[in-house]
């Protein structure tokens, strides 16, 4: 085994980590959406290291779904960026408090 | 009840699980416009459910089964880490059921047709009963935290959009409770398993798996702090959620505004049904899986469930508005639960289980009444009322008897479950039976007060106030009948439950 | 392998961190691009061709079109313009560290186990590696599939909707 | 008897059903009819019994469905049948008919003529249930269940604010004692592990003879029935409770509830004899509320309060018999009691309802022209409870009079006690007598007094017969069997205390003529003379605004104070404080709902951390390890 399985997992955690403190910091909508395919690209790739280490598929279809569901979440997600742009609202996901009481 | 035998080919609490969520579908693609519609599949389902579930009450059968659980079901869910789809029913949760489709029933039956989005108000309602159901049948650990947290959502709509008054704070003021004790819970709960796994080398969340191997071992806290069991951490874990949810003194303070603010079907099966389900998971869970620790914080619990008792009675005998009164009343009463369970023996356990459904019933009823008397009068506040007796003589006859059931007149079902839990709590605590006696007194006190306030003294106030019509005697009628069925002749509860309680494990150390 | 490996991680930081720390929203798009196809030669490196494709024409395909797409129609002010507030980012950033951090610690103070499964490379090769993951997603994971499936169709209903009325 | 027993209960339970369910429906002569008419067959049945009682038939013990059973804790339904409770059924049910049919006259006018019926009957079903359990918890129910009846009943009138304020009185103070009970119960329970009486009979010589646990088994007992039978300290609300229909106020404030205690504890016989320290609470008891009452009794104007001090003081009597061992004498007296003052109130009631609902003594006189038989009834009942010689009281006063003055030590005292008491009773009851119904002095002879309905004036001269021949009747050997052969006094002694007691009554008798017939300008002097003490005996020694002070007001100030202060400020008060503290740092976050992505975020991964944590540290993965 030339890559050692944990080195993997330890790219996909350095991302992940990235992709979750770059959600936190960053305010525009489109570059937090971007940040959470991130998120779930580093998921993806633990999926397919111990897929690949363990001699077993499950984690490749579970990465395949992944991708569905993230493609699904960015449909629904930029078609609602769109309705808040076409609303006049600034583009910074601090002042979307809608949700507040 | 071993009337007869239900075939076991049948997945009968799943479905009585998927008749109120069939129910709910139905209505959802009802148009809102068919109001009527609407209202009738939702009582339809409801019926269904409440059938059902009598057979299955019927279908129980005393000390049969694994652990005494009958009808289980059990599919894999995600077998790796020992999760399963897995319900079941024993002497803890058959009454429970039946007292959860009954009280669900009868909120929707009362619902109002011309209400305000009458389309999702039943839609919830329907969910909710799936969800409470769920908690009850559910025996893996996993599957009833979803259970739990998914009674949360369609709870926190119902209050906060159809309520009244401070809706908005009182809704999110027991969700952010009720958000803390379940993490607490679920932190407890991935614990017991990792525990319970490092202890056997099985990974599973199954509750007849883990009841068998009690958490053993202690933690040393850092630096040299001392030591804590860690029975006493998880059950604490446990604990807080469902404390939370009775509520046990003094985590209570979400209840008066959350059931105040709650519209009356809404608040019938909230402190009817959702509140015993906190007293469940204490006998489900922290009696069953940590029964060392039990013994040593029942005392402490014991002492609080007391001061609830003495607390909310006193509470409600200067409340003003009648919905607050009977919160408080319910406060008390639940206290009443509470110290049957920690007295942790025979008796007080089995007064307990049988005084969750005599609060359920009793409750329900005095909320009804509570919705009888704002719908007419147009108020709720005691000062406002006065006399009613004289221009509704039915109403205030049966408004006695419900109120005679809630001060525990013994005869009527409240005092059934009030003696044993005095004499169980007498038997491991005599100053908090004690205690217990002194509620007893200022609960007669204080629901002769608001009896009498409202019903009793010339001229009557409102002077239009209306006789009750036939319906609503209609719905008030099952749980009269409960009442003095229960308080009469109540043997058939322990002939159902006996052999669950007996088996519990705090009763066998 | 190791050095190819070696060369696509650091590939897939700095983009990473492009992805994060540009201000102008279409290199943030552009870098993530330059990420997911990165990935996708990773899942290559580990022996699932399948994911490799998927990765290319769904990500960096179709879903890096629809980011860039939109970027270009709405051309967003970027976030300089906007004046820093609060001290969120600071948690954020020391929650990050933290987690990283355990995360690391977690991997090697333990290492991994479980249960290898009979799915060497070379038993998946004799079939090939499509035909295993065809089979593997429509008889094992049929049901995972479909509902996912469903989930795909309620997003695009969704988006159509959302896109049909105006919000306030 | 098996099959007759239940029905004595079923009677007045149909009645009550179909009075309740159907009443308004009904004409108010079936009303009637079957209000009377159940409590009628429930006598005739009790009759039947008492029969076979005679004829030779043995106790009944007999259990019809079980109540409760897991473990040994095992309760049943079951009817006890010996002779003690059949005395018992035949008083409730004979005059309880008695008082049903006087009823029809005297509620013939009120519009809730129906719910009246419904809850006497009610009245007579759990009282009769009381009697005949044959357990400790259906005893309670029972007892819970007159309580109930009694607090309808005194509030029957529920427009009248102090007929509501009385009936809440009466039932919180009653529960104080169903709690005793309730109590009392659970000891029996836990130390013999039983509730039914044979049980409990068989096993109480279990315990050590005067020990703890016994005497708190009946004192805990003693607080129900102090509670029910109005005797100190929680005597308080029986004069109340004269806000109820004088029918009310004769068969349950009078003939039988308040009599449950002494019922009881002559049931519990076996218990008190084996804690004597508790059998002698019970006659101290007993003795000091006789005389408190009747000391109170000399005082008042009303006629009914009058009358109900007296039955709290007849019923001390009582006590003091039960409480010495002279349960046969108790019992004599109970009977004896319930026909003379069943008698008196009904009589008093004709008097208010000629004087249009006035209560007040002073306000009436010279009534033999216009109420004739009540007046002559009226004058044997005083007889008869004053203890002039061959009248009924006479004879079961005396028997407990003598009991207490022939045993020694501080039971003589209790004796002289009740001598005083005795005297004080003939001065009250003639004082009232005299003003109310009385001699010359106050002639109103314009006004047009009518003698009531023979349906009220016949069940009256009834119990005038039993109020002058129910002494005659042998309840000590009816008895024998239950309480074993009481100690006979010779003949010597006999004649000597039945002197005594005569001549104390005749005293009493005197100065009430001196005072209050001959020479009422005394009387006037006299009080003056008296002012503090006739004050405080005129205000009930002021217990009742005592109890204001110490219960009533401080419970009213402490749930203002919760509910003001502590509630608000102390707990939830705290619960947002924690709030504040964890949330102080960041202002923006103010408990969660910004509404803000990021923040959700935030606290997501945060406990995304915590639970890996946890875990890890379970699993042993961390350096820290919790668990096995």
């Amino acid at each position: 085994m030339p890559v050692p399985a944990y080195t993997f997992l330890l790219l996909s955690g350095v991302l992940f980590t990235m992709g979750a403190v770059g959600f936190l910091v960053r305010r525009n909508p489109l570059v937090v959406f971007m940040c959470i395919e991130l998120m779930l690209n580093a998921v993806n790739l633990a999926f397919v290291a111990i897929s690949r280490y363990l001699n077993s598929l499950d984690g490749v279809i579970f990465a395949f779904l992944v991708i569905t569901v993230a493609a699904a979440e960015v449909v629904v997600g930029i078609a609602i960026i769109v309705q808040v742009y076409r609303a006049g609202r600034p583009m910074d996901v601090d002042d979307l408090d809608l949700m507040k009481e | 009840m071993s009337w007869y035998a239900l075939p076991a080919s049948v997945p009968w609490l799943t479905l009585s699980l998927v008749i109120p969520l069939a129910g709910a579908l139905l209505v959802a693609l009802a148009p809102s416009e068919a109001r009527r519609v609407v209202k009738q599949l939702g009582v339809l389902s409801a019926v269904i459910t409440l059938v059902l579930v009598v057979a299955i009450i019927g279908g129980f059968q005393q000390g049969v089964g694994n652990l005494h659980l009958q009808f289980e079901e059990t599919l894999r869910w995600i077998p790796s880490a020992g999760i399963s789809y897995h319900l079941g029913v024993d002497g803890l949760s058959l009454f429970l059921l039946g007292l959860n489709a009954l009280l669900f029933l009868l909120a929707i039956v009362i619902v109002d047709p011309l209400m305000p989005r009458l389309k999702q108000f039943i839609l919830l309602l329907l969910i909710l009963e799936a969800a409470t159901a769920g908690i009850l049948l559910s025996l893996d650990l996993i599957l009833f935290y979803v259970f739990w947290e998914a009674m949360l959502v369609p709870l926190y709509f119902l209050i906060g959009v159809w309520g009244e008054g401070r809706r908005v704070y009182a809704a999110f003021k027991f969700l952010i409770y009720t958000v803390i004790g379940s993490f607490a819970m679920l932190v407890a709960i991935l614990a017991v398993a990792a525990i319970n796994f490092s202890q056997t080398g099985q990974l599973s969340f199954d509750w007849t798996v883990l009841v068998q191997h009690p958490a053993a071992g202690i933690w040393h806290l850092p630096a040299g702090l001392g030591t804590i069991g860690i029975q006493q951490l998880l059950f604490i874990g446990f604990g807080l959620a469902f404390a939370i949810k009775m509520p046990i003194f003094p985590l209570h303070t979400w209840l008066p505004p959350a059931y105040t603010s709650s519209p009356i079907p809404v608040v019938i099966v909230f402190a009817g049904l959702v509140s015993k389900l906190g007293a469940y998971g204490f006998l489900r869970f922290n009696l069953a899986l940590f029964p060392d620790a039990a013994h040593s914080l029942g005392g402490l619990l014991a002492v609080l469930a007391t001061i609830g008792i003495l607390y909310g009675a006193f509470m409600a005998l200067v409340q003003t508005d009648l919905k607050r009164l009977v919160a408080y009343a319910s406060m008390s009463h639940l206290g009443f639960i509470g110290l049957g369970i920690f007295a942790g023996n025979l008796l007080g356990i089995e007064g307990a289980l049988v005084q969750m459904i005599n609060h359920g019933v009793i409750i329900a009823a005095l909320f009804l009444v509570v919705g009888m008397i704002e719908r007419r009068a147009g108020t709720r506040l005691r000062a406002e009322l006065q006399g009613l007796a004289a221009t509704a003589p039915l109403f205030a006859a049966l408004f006695l008897v419900v109120s005679l059931a809630a001060l525990g007149l013994p005869g009527l079902n409240g005092f059934v479950g009030e003696f044993l839990i005095m004499l169980g709590a007498w038997a491991s605590f005599i100053p908090m039976a004690v205690g217990a006696g002194v509620g007893v007194i200022l609960a007669a006190w204080y629901v002769l007060r608001f009896y009498q306030g409202s019903t009793q003294e010339a001229p009557p106030r409102p002077s239009g106030f209306g006789e009750l019509r036939a319906a609503e005697v209609g719905v008030l009628a099952p749980l009269l009948a409960l009442m003095v069925l229960i308080g009469v002749s109540p043997a058939f509860f322990p002939a159902a439950v006996d052999a669950t309680v007996k088996a519990l494990p705090v009763l066998l150390r | 392998m190791v050095v190819g490996f070696a060369l696509v991680a650091a590939w897939e930081i700095v983009t990473a961190a492009g992805v994060v720390a540009f201000r102008k929203p279409i290199y943030n798009a552009l870098s993530l691009v330059a990420n997911m196809l990165g990935l996708a030669v990773l899942f290559l490196m580990l022996n699932a061709q399948f994911l490799f494709a998927a990765q290319v024409i769904v990500y960096a395909g179709a879903v890096m079109v629809l980011f860039v797409f939109i970027i270009a129609l709405m051309n967003p002010e970027s976030d300089v313009a906007l004046p820093r507030r609060g001290t969120e980012w600071i948690y954020g950033a020391v929650f990050g560290v933290i987690f990283a951090a355990l995360l690391v610690a977690l991997l090697f103070n333990r290492g991994l186990s479980g249960r290898p499964g009979t799915l060497t490379p070379e038993a998946i090769a004799a079939v090939g590696n499509v035909q295993t993951v065809g089979i593997a997603l429509y008889t094992k994971f049929l049901f995972p599939v479909e509902v996912t499936s469903l989930l795909l169709l309620i997003a695009a209903v969704g988006a159509v909707y959302l896109a049909m009325r105006r919000i306030r | 008897m098996e099959t007759l027993a239940p029905f004595v209960l079923l009677a007045p339970l149909a009645g009550f059903l179909v009075n309740a369910l159907f009443g308004r429906l009904l004409p108010r002569r079936a009303v009637a009819w079957i209000g009377a008419g159940s409590v009628g067959i429930g006598f005739i049945f009790s009759l039947n019994l008492l029969l076979q009682l005679l004829t030779g038939a043995q106790p009944l013990d007999q259990t019809y469905f079980t109540w409760w059973q897991s473990g040994d804790f095992s309760v049943p339904f079951n009817l006890y049948v010996d002779r003690l409770s059949t005395l018992m059924i035949l008083v409730i049910t004979g005059v309880g008919f008695l008082i049903h049919v006087y009823s029809i006259g005297y509620m013939r006018e009120d519009p809730g003529y129906s719910r009246f019926f419904a809850y006497m009957n009610l009245f007579v079903f759990s009282m009769l249930l009381l009697v005949l359990s044959g357990n400790l918890l259906w005893l309670i129910i029972g007892w819970a269940a007159v309580g109930l009846s009694s607090y309808l009943l005194i509030g029957f009138w529920f427009e009248r604010p102090t007929a509501v304020l009385a009936a809440r009185k009466a039932f919180v103070m009653n529960t104080i004692g169903d709690v005793g009970m309730v109590f009392a119960a659970f000891l029996i329970f836990l130390n013999l592990r039983v509730l039914d009486f044979q049980g409990l009979f068989s096993r109480v010589h279990q315990l050590p003879k005067g020990g703890g646990v016994i005497t708190a088994i009946c004192l805990l007992l003693l607080v129900g029935a102090v509670a029910k039978s109005a005797q100190l300290p929680l005597h308080t609300w029986l004069p109340d409770a004269m806000e109820g229909p004088t029918p009310v106020s004769a068969l349950i404030h009078a003939a039988t509830m308040v009599t449950a205690g002494v019922y009881l504890v002559a049931r519990m016989h076996m218990l008190y004899d084996w804690a004597p320290a508790a059998a002698a609470t019970v006659a101290v008891i007993g003795g000091v509320t006789a005389l408190f009452a009747a000391t109170i009794g000399t005082s008042q104007v009303d006629i009914k309060r009058i009358l109900a001090y007296s039955t709290m003081s007849q019923i001390g009597y009582m006590f003091l018999a039960v409480g010495i061992g002279a349960y046969a004498a108790g019992m004599f007296h109970f009977m004896t009691h319930a026909f003379f003052k069943a008698l008196l109130f009904m009589a008093a009631g004709n008097v208010i309802h000629a004087f249009h609902d006035d209560q007040d003594i002073r306000h009436m006189g010279n009534l033999r022209a216009g109420l004739p038989i009540t007046f002559w009834t009226f004058l044997i009942g005083t007889l008869s409870i004053s203890g002039f010689p061959l009248f009924a009281g006479f004879f079961s006063k005396d028997e407990i009079i003598r009991a207490a003055l022939s045993a020694p030590g501080t039971e003589f005292w209790l004796g002289v006690i009740a001598l005083i008491t005795a005297g004080l009773t003939a001065y009250y009851m003639f004082r009232l007598f005299f003003i109310a119904f009385g001699w010359e002095w106050l002639s109103h002879d314009d006004r047009h007094l009518h003698e009531a309905l023979p349906v009220q004036t016949v069940p009256i001269v009834i119990l005038a017969v039993g109020a002058v021949v129910g002494g005659y009747v042998p309840v000590a050997s009816f008895l024998s069997p239950v309480f074993g052969h009481a100690v006979e006094v010779g003949t010597g002694a006999f004649i000597g205390l039945a002197a005594l007691s005569v001549l104390v009554a005749l005293i009493g008798f005197l100065a009430a003529y001196l005072l209050h017939a001959r020479r009422p300008d005394l009387a006037v002097v006299w009080r003056t003379r008296l002012g503090p003490i006739h004050a405080l005996v005129e205000h009930k020694y002021y217990v009742d605004e005592l109890y204001d002070r110490v219960f009533v007001r401080p419970g009213l100030a402490l749930a203002r104070f919760l509910n003001d202060v502590v509630e608000p400020r102390v707990i939830d008060g705290a619960v947002n404080g924690v709030a504040n503290f964890f949330l102080l740092e960041a202002r923006e976050f103010r408990l969660i709902q910004t509404g803000r992505v990021s923040s959700y975020a935030l606290w997501t991964l945060g406990g995304a951390i915590g639970v890996v944590v946890v875990v890890a540290a379970f699993l042993g993965y961390l350096p820290v390890r919790l668990g096995g």
